[in-house]
């Protein structure tokens, strides 16, 4: 996250870095080959990267999965049909990046793939059984006191609030230790006052917070993986662990038996987060919650009605919004970009204006993030109806408007190069800043360029030293 | 300073997951009078085996893929998973995901049941049109019960060694269009015969018909065929659809026919005139020749 | 000879732009601000007016813009 | 509405508590109870089903729809035509998904004139085009039944004597503006065997209730646009035959798409769209031919314009087969604990909840009242009977 971009003068007014949310695509992808093969020793982890595979992949891999020589390029490109030859080579980079396939070549100079040996054999450890039972699954004697799922949902719900609050700045500060601060400052998403060494919530955190709950979790605890090693802890065991949990089953009890000191520690964290409940830190079991299941899944929602959690949010057609909901949490989130009007015990009333929005949309928040978070909470009444949409298209279109009428004009910083004496120092210019990607404007007719301040250095480099090769007067005149 | 360049940053084409959650019920015919089994009764054991192995490559696709199982016998059809009454307490015994555990141990465990409870006696039909009903039930309830606005794809897979008798003809029919109707798609999987009713079915669903030519390879074949849900279809090359045949057959000698007589009462199907139809006991009048029949009066 | 100046590249549609030339023209902002006029959704203006550019941006849409609906109800 | 010959109007008869058949759950809700009672209302209508032998099943049907100036009042939303024109666009769809090889047409009222929008045909996308254009006529003057009614007869008046004639009359006036006696119309009517049912979008009227009951037809006053919808779909389902409906041996022609192995169709042009103005015939492979002048169709169920015989295929005379053999409607009982689960979609009975289960009388399986629903209205067959053998026979002998 480029907190950089807070150096400059007139923040508001060139496009401020946004919240970058990762899927586990995007943070395996930056790790080295050996780091995955080492991690696609674990089933858990195979089974997880095969879900977050395109859906064309899945079928590739499910394909060669049982065949034992590599498979020509060609023949799997013909198990795609041809209208979508764009989505087939998207997928071939994919699973190249991933190291799930690798080129190999086969006798008569065909070039094929074969699925890295590691990862078929594990995915198939997963999918038809065979190796070593997962860490976390030793033989326990029945739980006298087990917890049901409702137990575990509401005390997820209380220990991810209490993160959540904690950024808020909400009453309840205690309940969160320097740890999960110390993550959170690192991911960017609050940071410390210069004044009073207190920690305030960034443009970032807002986003954030209204993100949706399952990718909250993802991506606080993708930060929380960055830290990890400095802890002393194996990332590669901790992605391991992380990923049993999410495939372990709710309301179900697994055993600490056997798991390393590092792993330990891991858990204790998980647990101050919510991901899984422990009665005592001695108990020698534990429960994973609702958080630590299918984690990477972002967009995941349950099938049953009975799963999924209650929206509580009504949008009617004239702007006014219904919130049922006693959170004050909820309220304050609300309250960034709705105009409260009445607070009754169970249900809070507010408007959204214009004012409103834009107030939201001036402190980094994008439309889409608002609808988002409006759509995600969205009471289940309003999915019932006979339109099949949660929000009156009115307002969504609205606020998508309130928010293109700020970028009506964009700015770029930059610097006009014009008056070239000829048509060829022009285009030479052009060329070379064309290909390094520094230009953002030209005209040919007029030549006449503008290029962009950070490439401006080199531009002004290459220039002197084609001025010069040529021994031609070329001056350069900055105004 | 931070520059957003228009164009600069076009985002790589959203080719991820779309959010939908598809449901399969596979029903499986484990009649043991097919001709297959009784010439070779290991077959049941190794075509258990792929569907369970399919079963749970489903559920891998996606982790809020549903799934259920049932077993289709002559004299009854039964969900084996998730079986009747409380599911089963499974730890991990190996490396294989938990959820497929209980998704083995509990068909094999309920399949076992109905397997030792038939009767000695031998019927070779196989009542599958009664199990894709009382599947159309099970989807119709799931698509009840789920949380609204959610998208749920819904199919039916029918693996099976049977025939498909004509006996069955109405009831295939009524399952075909109300699955037709209730956007269900019907996949049929032939393991012995060519099965003439159920791929009309297919065709009726836009679903994938396809006769296995050797069990060996039977797993390969249901991962191939039928495990791309019918969205991706599209995106992938598969066997083409058949052009299939819907002549009618007569109820009077069961042949095929081009061109027949049909009740206007019971819109039975005949392939010669005949002045009184079998089925509802309609006396017919003459058919006049030539010209159209003038119109009578008539008295009430 | 090649002359290099510094400032910034705005991108707007035309009907904005020519809100911006009308501005530049009748010194709204107190001075000229124009630097080059590029083509019909591009101009290149003086960095140091930014701030009081998009105030006055800003004042020209809360003129444009009514309220939806009265707040007040009851 | 729902007695078919009432003594006395409504305000004449006793005074009726309406209020008491709704009843508050322990909530205080009323979903409840309403939903029980659509559900009963929903079952009786089932349960009539049972009764009809012999059905018209080759209709013939004209809808006769008001345009005059009282469609545009906005007692239902937008305004009556409007409704009427999204609820008939659904209905002719249905209609050709229930019965496939019957055939519909279109005729308006308006200004004391009917017209023929759109010709007895058994193409449901035509019809739709037609009813959907609709929304640009222009309301005006009143209707004349007698018009509208005797354009329709005079069309159905030359259909074979197997067909099953009936109209549908959607009326919105409470007047209609006749050149002669309308009386003389009914009876014509009554003579040709054409069974004409009416729905009011305002009042009762007497001459539509006259014409309903002398043909043997139906007439309702909607309540809202929901009860609209159900009155609309009730003719959905074929009409009992009617007694001077004689019943004969049709004969047809069963198209197989010419597939010979390994060689590729030719193309050819199809005789559907061969003088359609707006979607042209185009060349393609495949098609349906016809067995006896092999003219080439691209959609069954159609009648070949070159020798008349008439193209279906087997499925579309399967889809009308249900409403010959229904199944069986099943028992209601109150629930005894017969069985932990639905017999069909696996559902557990929880005794607060599930107060009704249903039984099939000839498998004696057990269902929910979902099931039972979902059984009767789009099944048409009983899970229970078609998985057993033996019971699947029996329910077999007795069709």
């Amino acid at each position: 996250m480029a907190e950089t971009a807070e150096s400059s003068t007139n923040v508001t007014l060139i496009q401020p870095s946004n919240l970058e949310c990762k899927n586990l695509y995007d943070y395996l992808k930056t790790r080295s080959s050996a780091v995955l093969e080492k991690l696609y020793n674990h089933p858990t982890i195979c089974l997880a990267v095969y879900r977050e595979l395109p859906e064309l992949g899945r079928q590739y891999v499910i394909r060669i999965l049982f065949v034992e020589q590599p498979v020509p390029q060609a023949v799997v490109a013909s198990w795609g049909s041809q209208a979508y030859s764009k989505e087939h080579v998207y997928v071939s980079k994919v699973l190249t990046e991933l190291s799930v396939w690798l080129e190999s070549p086969i006798p008569g100079g065909l070039t094929g793939w074969i699925l890295s040996s590691t990862f078929k054999r594990n995915l198939k450890i997963a999918l038809l059984g065979g190796g070593k039972p997962w860490s976390m699954s030793s033989a326990l004697e029945v739980d006298s006191k087990a917890r049901d799922v409702s137990f575990l949902d509401s005390y997820s719900m209380e220990r991810w609030e209490c993160v959540l609050h904690y950024m808020v700045g909400s009453q309840q500060q205690e309940g969160i230790s320097a740890d999960a601060v110390r993550i959170l400052i690192h991911a960017g998403l609050m940071k410390c006052d210069d004044v009073d060494g207190s920690s305030v919530i960034t443009r970032q955190g807002f986003q954030f917070l209204l993100l949706d709950r399952q990718a909250q979790v993802w991506h606080f605890i993708l930060h929380y993986l960055d830290t990890v090693e400095n802890k002393g802890l194996d990332l590669a065991e901790c992605l391991t662990f992380l990923f049993q949990l999410s495939f372990s089953t709710l309301g179900k009890d697994y055993s600490t038996e056997g798991m390393s000191n590092g792993l330990l520690v891991f858990l204790q964290h998980l647990r101050e987060f919510g991901l899984v409940y422990q009665r005592k830190r001695k108990a020698g079991r534990f429960y994973p919650t609702r958080l630590a299941l299918n984690i990477t899944s972002s967009q995941s929602q349950a099938l049953l009605e009975e799963d999924t959690p209650k929206g509580y949010i009504v949008v009617e057609t004239n702007y006014r919004v219904y919130a049922y909901t006693d959170s004050n949490l909820q309220v304050a989130l609300l309250g960034l970009f709705t105009e409260l009007l009445y607070r009754f015990p169970n249900v809070i009333v507010g408007i959204l204006t214009r004012d409103s929005i834009r107030q939201a949309l001036k402190g980094g928040i994008t439309a889409e993030q608002i609808i988002g978070y409006l759509k995600q909470h969205v009471h289940p009444q309003m999915l019932r109806g006979e339109a099949k949409q949660p929000l009156p298209p009115t307002v969504v279109d609205q606020i998508k408007l309130w928010e293109l009428e700020r970028n009506r004009l964009t700015y770029s910083e930059g610097v006009l190069y014009g008056q070239f004496l000829s048509q060829n120092d022009f285009n030479v210019l052009r060329e070379f800043a064309h290909t390094n990607g520094h230009l953002i404007w030209c005209n040919r007719d007029k030549r006449t360029m503008v290029v962009s301040k950070a490439g401006h250095d080199d531009v002004k480099k290459f220039w002197k030293r084609y001025s010069k090769a040529n021994s031609s007067p070329h001056n350069l005149t900055e105004a | 300073m931070m520059m957003d360049l228009e164009g600069s940053t076009e985002k790589s084409a959203d080719f991820t997951n779309t959010d939908e959650t598809s449901l399969l019920v596979i029903i499986m015919d484990s009649n043991p009078a097919q001709r297959i089994l009784r010439e070779n009764p290991h077959v049941l054991t190794q075509c258990v085996d792929s569907v369970i192995a399919f079963a749970n490559a489903h559920l891998m696709q996606k982790a809020q893929n549903k799934l259920a199982v049932m077993a289709c016998h002559s004299k009854l059809s039964e969900f084996i998973y998730p079986g009747p009454g409380k599911q089963l307490d499974v730890r991990q015994i190996d490396g294989q995901y938990e959820v497929f555990t209980l998704v083995e141990k509990t068909i094999k465990q309920n399949l076992a049941k109905i397997l030792t409870s038939e009767t000695s006696t031998v019927i070779t039909e196989s009542l599958l049109a009664g199990a894709i009903a009382m599947a159309l039930c099970y989807i119709h309830r799931i698509n009840r019960i789920k949380a609204p606005g959610l998208k749920l794809n819904s199919r039916i897979l029918v693996v099976t060694g049977s025939g498909d008798s004509a006996s069955q003809y109405m009831n295939y029919m009524n399952v075909f269009f109300t699955a037709q109707k209730q956007n269900v798609v019907i996949d049929v999987c032939a393991l012995d015969q060519h099965l003439s009713l159920l791929q009309q079915g297919c065709d009726i669903t836009s679903g994938m018909y396809l006769r296995v030519p050797q069990m060996q390879g039977l797993l390969q074949y249901l991962l191939w065929v039928f495990l791309p849900e019918p969205p991706i279809r599209q995106k992938l090359v598969l066997p083409p659809p058949v052009k299939v045949d819907y002549r009618a057959a007569c109820f009077c000698h069961r042949e095929l026919i081009d061109i027949g007589y049909v009740c206007s009462v019971c819109l039975s199907i005949f392939c010669k005139f005949s002045p009184i139809c079998t089925t509802c006991h309609t006396v017919f009048k003459i058919p006049s020749l030539g010209v159209k029949p003038k119109k009578k009066k008539l008295k009430i | 000879m090649v002359n290099v100046m510094k400032g910034i590249l705005v991108k707007c549609d035309p009907a904005m732009k020519q809100f911006l030339l009308h501005l530049d023209e009748t010194i709204k902002l107190g001075r000229k601000f124009i630097i080059q006029d590029l083509d019909e959704s591009h101009l290149f203006i003086s960095s140091d007016i930014l701030d009081t550019l998009q105030a006055k941006i800003d004042d020209l849409m809360d003129q444009i813009s009514f309220p939806i609906m009265e707040k007040t109800i009851n | 509405m729902d007695e078919e010959d009432p003594k006395e109007y409504r305000w004449e008869t006793g005074y009726e508590k309406t209020w008491e058949v709704i009843q508050e759950d322990d909530d205080g809700f009323l979903e409840a109870s309403v939903a029980d009672i659509i559900q009963k209302s929903k079952r009786k209508r089932q349960a009539l089903k049972q009764g009809h032998a012999k059905l018209g099943m080759m209709r013939h049907l004209y809808i006769v729809i008001d345009c005059s100036d009282s469609m545009s009042g906005q007692d239902l939303k937008p305004t009556r035509l409007l409704c009427t024109v999204k609820l008939m666009e659904a209905f002719i769809e249905e209609f050709f998904d229930q019965n496939p090889i019957s055939q519909l047409g279109i005729i308006i009222m308006h200004n004391k004139r009917a017209e023929k929008i759109s010709e007895l045909a058994g193409n449901g996308r035509k019809h739709a085009k037609a009813v959907k254009a609709l929304n640009r006529t222009s309301l005006v003057g009143e209707p004349s039944l007698q018009n509208g009614l005797e354009l329709a007869l005079k069309s159905l008046k030359l259909l074979p004597s197997h067909a099953s004639r009936e109209i549908l009359v959607v009326m919105g006036s409470l007047t209609t503006c006749d050149p002669t006696d309308i009386n003389v119309t009914i009876e014509n009517l009554k003579t040709e065997g054409v069974r004409c049912c009416v729905i009011g979008l305002a009042a009762e009227v007497h001459v539509c209730r006259h014409l309903a009951n002398e043909t043997g037809g139906t007439y309702n006053v909607i309540l809202e646009d929901s009860h609209y919808k159900d009155l609309l779909f009730q003719n959905v389902d074929p009409p009992p035959a009617a007694v001077c409906l004689e019943s004969s041996l049709i004969k047809m022609g069963f198209p197989h798409q010419m597939a010979t192995e390994g060689t590729e169709d030719p193309l050819t042009m199809c005789m559907c769209h061969i003088d359609s103005a707006d979607e042209g015939s185009k060349l393609t492979t495949g098609g349906y031919y016809c067995p006896q002048c092999n003219s080439k169709y691209c959609e069954l169920p159609v009648e070949c314009r070159s020798c008349g015989l008439t193209l279906v295929s087997a499925p579309h005379l399967a889809r009308s087969y249900h409403h010959l053999f229904p199944a069986a409607n099943y028992k209601e009982l109150p629930y005894e604990h017969q069985s932990a689960i639905c017999f069909a979609c696996q559902k557990s009975f929880i005794a607060d909840n599930d107060k009704q289960v249903y039984e099939c009388n000839n498998c004696k399986k057990i269902f929910c009242t979902d099931c039972d629903m979902f059984i009767h209205d789009t099944l048409h067959t009983c899970p229970g009977c078609a998985t057993n053998l033996a019971t699947f026979q029996m329910s077999h002998s007795s069709q």
